[in-house]
């Protein structure tokens, strides 16, 4: 009884569950269809940008390092996918894998720029770099198609199984998330972990006490460009088609929003935050007594915004939790006052 | 599961069509007047009664000029509303992104707000009505080598979807006439590029006897400025996207002189009774909205094509019963001189006439038309 | 046997010479103190040892079971690897993290794993964070600040942060410590606290202590030697007795007629 | 002159300060000892209206300040050195000084004040253009004391002012803070040197977790023995 | 040799546009620490107020004062506009923000984009507008130096330009404002423990910087036109430039934007046009990566 409330409380596992969970719906739709089409691709836009999200924040939230530029990160994993599957004719996953790994070297190099520049110009810097990498997207004809694009990218498909169905694709997708939430948690709980933040919250003491900026803001670069670069591939398969206006400063700038708004340095906050900037739009829409002003919808998503950044500056996920905090440490409380003051006060 | 005797979204008295088109934020200044036009057509088709009695009823899908959600767009437009067509969507990017879906189902899509040389071989339930920028590329080579007689030509190209078609397309059509040589130089420029001082110099280098600008308005707007600085007196040639009223508004006052250089090539007929009841729609539907431009013409003129089909399909309204009416009919009420497709032919409009800039003694600038509409 | 030797060391920041040819030796197992009057080179001393200025000249001799490091050919991270941990003059915490974290830090450099083998948890990754989390235990434990493990570390009064940081840096058994004002902030009874721990410190993990300190009541303390240095230079080196006769000291720093401690 | 009565504090769920009374009579020096984590700081913050106050009331000259912000209660008169230094790292010396005379109305008085800071604590004259956060930590210490007095104030609170200062400036620290007293400044005395401290105060008050525990003339808490006991380290 | 300086002239004159626009952007940096993505959109409202004032005032045949300075009345109705605009901004979506993150900042002017922007489409409509320049050629017509053009419009851009910059430096470096604004932007909380009324002062400054868009705005509404979307460009260059010439001062940022404009057309003249924005962009990015506080900046070692 007890082991199992201890697996229950323990972060992986509320993973897997949670995965499963989501899986068991696209599986159920497959036979007594309840979901529509729009809807599975909505889920599955949702996820891809989740697991974008969950590598941006490992960068911003943990490491404390800002990029603007990490939509040219995922473009660039998108084509990879799409040129080594369609020129190359690799397997899906070796495909995504691979386009994971190159995003990551790059973002090796991004790491050695990191090293010298402080803050807000690394954050310009990079803001640079993406509308560099996305001129290139549209000059290299060969690689990306050039404004035409790249159309009829194969599906994904495993072990000879291609997955036709977006229901299935669906599934793929949320297991590749809860594979990285669960490597994230892992890795994130241990010395690399603490390594992280330790640098972000103090270079000088991180250093003092062994840990070296230039390895790990290398890590930090490198593993966010990892994730970025796999969910690139899952988009390119997804949509089959790519052309280069989509990886736009817009969309580095939507990947800040998602991993602020839904919680720094939070995994569970990474991936509120990719539901909640992929859907504001599309709810807002749904809202009916706006409707006619023009703009009105632009206009909204700008408030929301503003309205979460000034009531939930923590984040959504730590909203959620602190709330349930409160009533919790109510509790101690009293269980404080009994014990007489105890502990606190040095 | 569809094909009892019509196709989806037609009832007897209503008629269920879907578009998806970015309508605000950054591109709201091509979707807005876009949309604008769409809606007032089909405002007055049904105030007069509808196609064979039934009113059309249009469902507007904003996708933000963002791929994955015009995809979804165009799957909610298929699979939740039903619709029985899809009508003038509106961005490169998107149609091809959702092509997959549209050819799979075999849905009519009519009309692209896009002039992507892919469109035109999308598949036999695809109907791309604006010409597209290399075929319009093609036919200015042809007005360059027999309206201009140009021996010398420059191109200056917005860097982007657009320019770099009409620029291919340009060179096809130079090729095509064996008269490759008569290209001088190739001068790419930003959409957003305000200094154009280095496309000057290039251009007195050559001194060419024609200057095709293959650009959207803002590019040659700002073209034209630096023109009138360096009092440049050169023929120049643009493209459809700049043939209108608004566009003079905003680039005369720049370039008084500079600017009677300019031709443009023109898809569409436009003159004071062709326009009449564009106008009078946008003034009964949208009396407080700008006035209209070339984006107004395109919504108007994907409407238009649709409702021909429409009326050409009659009580037919299978979807192969409208792809064969499409292929059938020959329209030439509209705004465009004709509007017809063949089977396995996908060209859209492909016949356009030259216009050129002129000003009125009473200091007004406006076009004149001084070509008919001829095929390269 | 010294287990640090700074041997003429000198830095200058502009025109400034905040350190100007320094030397002194830190004997094996000894409690050593730097003094001095503010803006003397305490602290500059101290950054040159730990890495994080690189000095104009001189060296810094670090001995490690008889082999001879020069700590200024190393970088900072390198540094508490070799067996020499600091503390900070003004408190350097990680703010976000827990008290018990903030210990778990100072073990780094002798944490075993890389990141897939984390991120898979492999068996001796749980083993190694078992461990690390349990000797944190202990540290929290020998310092006293049972109860405060799970709290935000920028919560705790300056007090408390001092004697975190000094576990941060106790964790990783160094062979030296060196410690920047470690009583800033604490009253003259908080102080006795503290220099008994000092001296279990060197007594019960046999670890070599260099601090800088204003609290003669510390320092004259606990001190087998310590050094005095004056604008830069070194004016003077004994014992307490030996310091607090010494003219120029307390014409610099102690001030004549001395009466408390 | 400042009255406070019967505060509670809280940072989130814990209560810092549980009905601390105390009162600063005009023209003397008080102090304010214990442990650390005792609430002293916290003590100040509350005064200075920086952590708000759950209930209870603080007065100065009469008037309430648990309405006021922060620079109002500054603009009042009532300027404290904080712990931790707090000085503005990236101005030079010369520039964290003017700061402090922000509030002064007397603009023309400015450059002799400070002449006074510069002859309490030399070193700051000589490094005036250097750039603050560079200066070593007594000399930081010594910036944040000048930049207060730099204020003029009615009411100055002192959080730890010996703290990082070498035992001779400590000496001096202490007598200038005697005599700016005496030239009619009414103070406020946060120390962990409590002999000093009793030495130059008046008045003194002893914190434990949150709570006041003892008051008293400063020599009678110096004879008091759990107060030596506790705070000035047995004999 | 013409043509070389020629470009050279007009990079400037582009580069100008840039740099004016960087030193709002800077300037609310060293204030707020926030690095106000929006200040583009800002100006572009103003500019539009201005420019709607303008046509109007050209209206009014019948009241030949309003009609024959229409052009100032316009720049000055810009600017009263921007102090309330300015004063609005920072007060109602800034101030409240303050608990949140610097990047948590930078959302919150992400969504100020959308908001003014939006505002903007649905009031003054989705055309673009002519703007006509400070200096009309019916005023001082263009001359030449050799063949090289100059138009007195460009000169008088990189004058106001300078002077801004000197008076901001001037204000930041020298007076007791100054350092209020840099003590509030290091440590809000000591400056409000040394009296500074720090609400006031980022809101005076986001006026300030505010005013200055809309300077901005106006003057380069005659190369870009006016229409909601005439700053997407100019924004970003700007922010490339302030990083370029380093954001702690405000001579960076100017040197930044002229060199921006300059190395643009240089690239395009000599390598490419087509490859231009990636050559330069790359270009500039080696710069910080040798200088990495940007050419005018110096490096502030923090002291343990
Ligand atoms: N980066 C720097 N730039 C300029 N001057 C510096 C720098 N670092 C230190 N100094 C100066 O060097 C001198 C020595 O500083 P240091 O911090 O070593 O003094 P300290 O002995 O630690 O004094 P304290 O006891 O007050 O901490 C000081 O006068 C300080 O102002
Ligand atoms: N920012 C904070 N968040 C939460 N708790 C805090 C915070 N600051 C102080 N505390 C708590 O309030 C109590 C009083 O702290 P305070 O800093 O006032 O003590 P102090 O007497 O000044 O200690 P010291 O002498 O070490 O400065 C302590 O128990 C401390 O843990
Ligand atoms: C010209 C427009 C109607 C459409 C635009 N050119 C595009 O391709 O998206
Ligand atoms: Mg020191
Ligand atoms: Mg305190």
């Amino acid at each position: 009884m007890n082991i199992v409330k201890k697996y229950l409380n323990y972060k992986p596992v509320q993973y897997l569950l949670y995965g499963i969970l989501f899986a068991i719906i696209p599986l159920l739709d497959i036979y007594f269809s309840f979901l529509t089409r729009a809807n599975i691709s909505l889920l599955t836009r949702v996820m891809i940008f989740a697991i974008a999200a969950l590598g941006f924040n490992i960068l911003l939230g943990y490491s404390g390092q800002v990029s603007l530029g990490h939509a040219a990160f995922m473009g660039m994993g998108a084509y990879i996918s799409a040129n080594l599957m369609m020129k190359l004719n690799f397997p899906f996953l070796l495909a995504m894998l691979v386009s994971g790994i190159i995003p990551m070297l790059i973002g090796l190099l991004l790491g050695l720029v990191a090293l010298r520049l402080a803050r807000l110009y690394l954050a310009i810097a990079t803001l640079g770099l993406a509308v560099t990498i996305q001129e290139i997207f549209k000059e290299w004809d060969w690689f990306t198609g050039g404004f035409s694009g790249i159309r009829g990218i194969p599906r994904a498909s495993i072990l000879g199984f291609e997955l036709i169905k977006p229901q299935h694709y669906l599934i793929l997708v949320t297991f590749i998330l809860v594979f990285f939430a669960i490597f994230s948690y892992n890795f994130l709980n241990s010395k690399t972990g603490r390594a992280l933040v330790a640098m972000r919250d103090s270079e000088e003491a991180a250093q003092a006490m062994g840990v070296s900026l230039f390895k790990y803001k290398l890590i930090a670069f490198s593993v966010s460009a990892f994730y970025v670069g796999v969910a690139g591939s899952l988009y390119a398969h997804f949509i089959r088609f790519l052309e280069p206006t989509y990886w736009d400063v817009v969309l580095s700038l939507d990947l800040l929003a998602m991993v602020v708004i839904g919680g720094l340095a939070s995994i569970g906050g990474s991936i509120f935050g990719a539901a909640f900037i992929q859907m504001v739009p599309d709810i807002i829409r749904k809202i009916p007594l706006f409707q006619g002003i023009p703009n009105i919808n632009f206009i909204l998503t700008g408030v929301v915004l503003i309205v979460m950044i000034i009531y939930v500056p923590e984040g959504l996920s730590r909203k959620f939790s602190s709330s349930f905090h409160k009533v919790k440490n109510k509790v101690l409380q009293g269980i404080k006052r009994k014990s007489k003051d105890g502990k606190l006060g040095g | 599961e569809r094909k009892v005797e019509y196709a989806q979204g037609v009832t007897d008295d209503t008629i269920k069509v879907g578009t998806v088109a970015v309508r605000e934020g950054v591109l709201a200044f091509i979707g807005e007047p876009y949309l604008q036009g769409m809606e007032a057509y089909f405002k007055m088709i049904n105030d007069q009664g509808g196609v064979n009695g039934r009113k059309i009823e249009l469902i507007h899908i904003d996708d933000e000029f963002n791929p994955v959600k015009a995809l979804e767009a165009v799957e909610k437009l298929i699979y939740d509303e039903k619709v029985f067509a899809i009508v003038g969507q509106l961005g490169t990017p998107g149609v091809l992104a959702s092509a997959d879906v549209v050819k799979e189902v075999g849905i009519p899509s009519v009309y692209f707000g896009s002039g992507a040389t892919e469109l035109t071989k999308l598949g036999d339930n695809f109907f791309p009505v604006q010409p597209n920028y290399q075929y319009e590329g093609k036919l200015k080579a042809k007005f360059a080598v027999e309206e201009f007689k140009a021996e010398k030509v420059v191109i200056l190209y917005q860097n982007d979807d657009v320019g770099r078609d009409g620029l291919q397309g340009f060179k096809d059509g130079l090729a095509g006439l064996g008269k490759s040589d008569i290209l001088k130089a190739e001068l790419a420029f930003a959409a957003t590029d305000t200094d154009f001082s280095v496309q000057i110099q290039k251009i007195n280098e050559v001194n060419p006897d024609l200057i095709i600008v293959y650009a959207l308005s803002g590019g040659v707007t700002n073209f034209l400025k630096e023109a009138e600085d360096h009092s440049i007196n050169i023929p120049m040639l643009t493209s459809y996207s700049n043939a209108d009223a608004t566009f003079l508004a905003l680039a005369s006052p720049g370039a008084p002189n500079a600017i009677l250089n300019l031709h443009v090539l023109g898809w569409l007929d436009v003159n004071e009774e062709s326009l009449k009841p564009l106008k009078d729609a946008m003034a009964k539907y949208f009396p407080n909205g700008s006035a209209y431009n070339a984006y107004t013409m395109a919504g108007w003129v994907a409407a238009e094509t649709f409702v021909a089909g429409l009326r050409e399909a009659g009580d037919d309204l299978t979807w192969e019963g409208y792809i064969k009416a499409m292929e059938r009919m020959v329209f030439t009420e509209g705004l465009a001189p004709e509007i017809s497709y063949k089977p396995g032919v996908r060209q859209g409009v492909t016949k356009m006439a030259m216009s050129r800039v002129i000003r009125l003694e009473n200091g007004i600038y406006t076009f004149e038309l001084v070509t008919d509409f001829i095929e390269y | 046997m010294e287990i640090l030797k700074v041997e003429n060391l000198s830095i200058s920041f502009g025109g400034l010479k905040a350190v100007d040819e320094v030397s002194f030796a830190v004997p094996q197992k000894s409690i050593y103190g730097l003094i001095g009057p503010n803006g003397a080179g305490k602290t500059t001393i101290f950054n040159c040892i730990s890495g994080f200025y690189k000095p104009d000249q001189g060296k810094v001799i670090f001995c490690k079971d008889d082999v001879e490091i020069d700590l200024v050919k190393l970088k900072v991270h390198q540094i508490i690897g070799q067996g020499l941990a600091r503390t900070f003059q003004n408190v350097e915490l990680f703010k976000m993290m827990t008290v018990l974290e903030n210990i778990m830090v100072g073990e780094h450099c002798n944490t075993k794993g890389n990141i897939l083998a984390e991120g898979f948890r492999l068996p001796y990754i749980v083993k190694e964070e078992k461990r690390v989390k349990e000797k944190a235990m202990e540290i929290i434990e020998f310092l006293g600040l049972r109860g405060l493990e799970n709290f935000p570390a920028a919560a705790q009064p300056y007090g408390t942060q001092k004697l975190i940081e000094l576990g941060r840096a106790l964790i990783s058994r160094p062979k030296l410590l060196i410690l920047d004002e470690p009583a800033a902030g604490m009253n003259t009874t908080e102080t006795k606290e503290l220099a008994k721990l000092i001296k279990k410190i060197r007594d019960e993990f046999g670890i070599t202590v260099l601090l800088v300190e204003h609290d003669m009541g510390l320092v004259m303390g606990i001190c087998e030697r310590i050094c005095a240095i004056n604008f830069g230079k070194k004016i003077a080196e004994g014992t307490p007795s030996e310091i607090q006769r010494d003219k120029q000291v307390q014409e610099a720093y102690l001030g004549k007629g001395e009466e408390e401690c | 002159m400042l009255k406070i009565s019967a505060i509670n504090c809280y940072y989130g769920y814990i209560h810092a300060l549980k009905d601390v009374s105390l009162e600063v009579p005009e023209g003397k020096i008080v102090t304010l000892l214990g442990a650390n984590g005792a609430g002293k700081t916290s003590t100040l913050k509350a005064i200075s209206g920086i952590l708000p106050i759950k209930s209870g009331k603080i007065e100065f000259m009469g008037k309430d300040l648990t309405k006021l912000t922060v620079e109002k209660i500054v603009a009042e008169g009532i300027v404290q050195s904080p712990e931790g230094r707090q000085i503005f790292p990236e101005l030079t010396v010369e520039e964290n000084l003017k700061i402090g005379s922000y509030t002064r109305k007397d603009k023309k008085n400015i450059p002799e004040t400070f002449e006074r800071v510069y002859n309490y604590f030399p070193i700051l004259k000589e490094r005036k253009k250097q750039i603050a956060g560079t200066l070593s930590g007594g000399e930081q210490q010594m910036l944040a004391i000048g930049r207060a007095l730099m204020a003029k104030p009615k009411l100055l609170l002192l959080d730890e002012p010996s703290l990082g200062l070498a035992p001779l400036i400590v000496k001096n620290i202490f007598g200038i803070i005697k005599q700016i007293n005496e030239e009619g400044t009414t103070i406020l005395l946060v120390e962990q040197n409590a002999v000093q401290a009793l030495n130059i105060a008046h008045y003194g008050y002893i914190l434990e977790t949150g709570k006041i525990v003892h008051q008293g003339k400063a020599e009678d808490l110096k004879n008091d023995d759990k107060v030596k006991k506790a705070y000035l380290g047995g004999q | 040799m013409t043509s070389f300086i020629q470009i050279i002239i007009s990079g400037l004159e582009t580069g100008s546009l840039y740099a004016l626009a960087a030193l709002g952007v800077v300037l609310i940096y060293r204030v707020s620490g926030v690095t106000n993505f929006a200040q583009g959109e800002m100006a572009m409202f103003s500019s539009f107020v201005a420019f709607t004032v303008w046509r109007r005032g050209l209206e009014q045949t019948a009241y030949p004062f309003i009609y024959n300075n229409a052009y100032i009345i316009a720049f000055v109705a810009a600017i009263v506009f921007a102090i309330f605009f300015g004063f609005v901004v920072e007060r109602f979506f800034i101030r409240p923000a303050s608990r949140g993150s610097m990047v948590g900042k930078m959302i919150v002017t992400l969504g100020l984009i959308m908001i003014v922007n939006g505002i903007a489409g649905a009031i003054f409509g989705t055309d673009s507008h002519f703007m006509r320049r400070a200096i009309t050629p019916e005023m001082i017509e263009h001359f030449y130096i050799g063949d090289v053009l100059i138009r007195p419009n460009a000169i008088f851009i990189i004058l106001i330009t300078l002077v801004i910059m000197s008076v901001l430096f001037y204000i930041i470096k020298n007076t007791m404002f100054g350092i209020a604004i840099r003590a509030t932007a290091q440590n809000e909380g000591a400056a409000r423990l040394m009296g500074i009324p720090t609400a006031k002062v980022s809101s005076a400054a986001w006026i300030l910087a505010t005013v200055l868009g809309a300077v901005a705005g106006v003057l380069i509404a005659p190369a870009t036109n006016v229409s909601t979307n005439m700053m997407a460009d100019v924004h970003l260059k700007s922010f490339i430039a302030a990083v370029l010439g380093g954001f702690n001062s405000f001579i960076g940022p100017v040197v930044g934007g002229l060199m921006i404009g300059v190395l643009n057309n240089l690239v395009g003249m000599y390598i490419s046009l087509k490859w231009r924005t990636v050559i330069v962009y790359g270009f500039l990015i080696l710069i910080l990566i040798f200088k990495p506080e940007g050419i005018f900046g110096k490096v502030l070692r923090k002291k343990v």
